[in-house]
């Protein structure tokens, strides 16, 4: 039953983190919020017995995909405030 | 358990999908595929749940013989385990790519590539 | 042996009641990084010297936790800060001292020319 | 309009998946291809406690091969369009407590990569999990210390190197008459022991070696593309 609880909990928290992740205002904000959802879908992994998927859902969903998209943010924001700059 | 996982799954592809037909921003776009990944994962391993099952992984607690009665099913979980990875090298690949567009156009907006338009 | 693990473990989670209550109640950004660090490190590390005392089998793992997160906690919390100060955060307004003031222009330094 | 073309769309394809939902009614017992994994003659045959790895290694072992080359091709395509640009980088310089802190933490969780992949048959872990822990520390390493320079070649040499002995382990199967990817070409040892299940420990050393590497290159090309102002 305790378990019941947590999936419906975990369940409602995802649904918002994707929300924020697709409505969110400032990018950083949404790509925070999809690393939430990848760590929280690590939890439900663990929860429906797979350990191995979890501990890859949190290096990689989590971890690495994060980092990947703030160095894309990072060379995108540079290049836009060199455009600026020039004109 | 399992139902309430797996609309929870096909709530987030939904979601996902919601995010890439919608928004306009490049990025956003990508954000909208990995949602709907993980909700493809979350799917998959909730169809492997078996109930009152244990992880499948055969130490003191489940012994050889009663294997089948005991484990979940362990070939999802396989699959999504390579489909995670997978799922990275794509998304860094989409957003190499976006990184190159925003460098021709300086706009990562989708509407201003109109280039094969007539 | 076991009362005395649960009571240490009780007192780590106390600890840890208290740091989120901070987390809410400070005004700025580096009072909730000191509250959310200093509390937090003192929590796990308490509730783990607990169950060491509950499960004296485990200890060699926990003690190998305990310094994980003695490393990772406290230097994380301090790059975090030192970011948040050169993006301007601002200070709440009953700061008085920023000792970071002095040397802030020699942190600039030039990288790799090419 | 489109917002409600699109959202039409949206409620057909929900309205699709919901026959799917009604009609699950739960697991109760294995799949019969699984009941054929978990039967105990097929355990000893592959004798590695952790299923899911004698599933990744062995019985789908095509798969990861493919996967394998999927992330090969992905980490070449980023190699190929991500060109060092030739601009001055200006870098605030890093905290002495964050270096020394990286310079401690990095041998420590490089060698927790290896020991996930190296006890992968035995407890949950493998190949793709120690990869990612190998390059989640190379990317502590860039962090901390933006200009050193990986050994580009080095990497590629474990990368390649690793890639043949996966390939050649699994050929070596079907040339000694057991079939392609079987692991019966080394001793197959006690049950739940280091050494034993035969030749997994020694392919998903090598998968988890070449996912790192991998990993670290597309990370290394991502990071070398920046520059801070």
């Amino acid at each position: 039953m305790s378990f019941l609880i947590i999936t419906v909990l975990l369940g409602a928290v995802m649904l918002a983190m994707a929300f924020i992740a697709i409505y969110h205002k400032k990018l950083i904000v949404a790509v925070i919020a999809t690393g939430a959802l990848g760590l929280f879908a690590s939890i439900l992994y663990l929860l429906l017995a797979a350990p191995d998927v979890a501990m890859t859902e949190a290096a990689i969903g989590s971890g690495l995909t994060t980092i990947i998209f703030f160095y894309v943010l990072n060379r995108i924001r540079t290049d836009a405030k060199e455009e600026e700059n020039e004109a | 358990m399992e139902y309430i996982t797996l609309i929870t799954g096909f709530l987030i592809i939904l979601a996902g999908l919601w995010a890439i037909m919608t928004r306009k921003n490049i990025i956003r776009i990508i954000i909208g595929f990995v949602i709907f990944d993980t909700g493809l994962h979350i799917v998959m391993v909730s169809i492997a749940y078996v109930r009152g099952g244990t992880a499948p992984i055969l130490d003191g607690s489940v012994s050889i013989a009663d294997a089948a009665q005991k484990i979940v099913d362990p070939v999802p979980q396989a699959l999504v385990l390579t489909a995670i990875v997978i799922g990275l090298g794509v998304t860094a690949l989409m957003l190499a790519y976006a990184m190159k567009l925003h460098q021709e156009k300086k706009s990562l907006n989708i509407e201003s590539f109109k280039d094969l338009k007539w | 042996m076991e009362l005395i693990g649960a009571i240490i473990t009780l007192l780590g989670s106390f600890v840890l009641l208290v740091a989120s209550i901070g987390l809410v109640r400070m005004p700025d950004v580096y009072n909730r990084l000191q509250v959310g660090t200093k509390a937090t490190t003192l929590g796990t590390i308490m509730s783990l010297i607990g169950l060491v005392f509950l499960m004296p089998q485990w200890w060699g793992k926990l003690i190998l936790l305990i310094f994980f997160v003695m490393m990772t906690s406290p230097v994380s919390a301090h790059v975090l800060a030192r970011a948040s100060y050169f993006i301007k955060i601002p200070f709440s307004s009953r700061t008085v001292v920023d000792k970071m003031k002095v040397n802030a222009k020699a942190m600039k330094i030039e990288h790799e020319k090419k | 309009m489109n917002k409600l073309f699109i959202l039409i769309i949206i409620v057909a394809l929900g309205s699709m998946l919901y026959p799917l939902v009604s009609s699950f009614d739960g697991n109760s017992e294995l799949s019969s291809l699984a009941q054929f994994y978990a039967q105990p003659d097929n355990i000893s045959k592959v004798n590695s406690p952790n299923l899911v790895t004698a599933i990744v290694v062995t019985y789908r072992g095509l798969d990861t091969m493919g996967e394998v080359t999927i992330l090969f091709l992905t980490a070449a395509i980023i190699a190929f369009f991500l060109k060092k640009g030739g601009t001055t980088r200006t870098l605030r310089l890093n905290s002495e407590i964050f270096k020394t802190s990286a310079k401690l933490l990095v041998p420590i969780i490089v060698m927790l990569g290896v020991y996930i992949f190296i006890n992968g048959h035995l407890s949950p872990g493998g190949g793709f999990q120690g990869g990612a822990v190998i390059a989640s520390a190379v990317i502590l390493m860039l962090l901390a210390s933006p200009n050193t320079k990986l050994k580009h070649n080095f990497f590629e040499a474990l990368e390649s190197t690793s890639g043949l002995v996966f390939v050649g382990l699994a050929a070596l199967g079907a040339l000694l008459g057991l079939g392609y990817l079987d692991n019966a070409i080394l001793p197959l040892g006690e049950f739940g022991k280091l050494f034993s299940a035969g030749a997994i420990p020694v392919i998903y050393s090598f998968v988890g070696l070449k996912v790192g590497a991998e990993l670290s290159n597309i990370l290394n090309k991502f990071q070398s593309v920046q520059s801070d102002k």
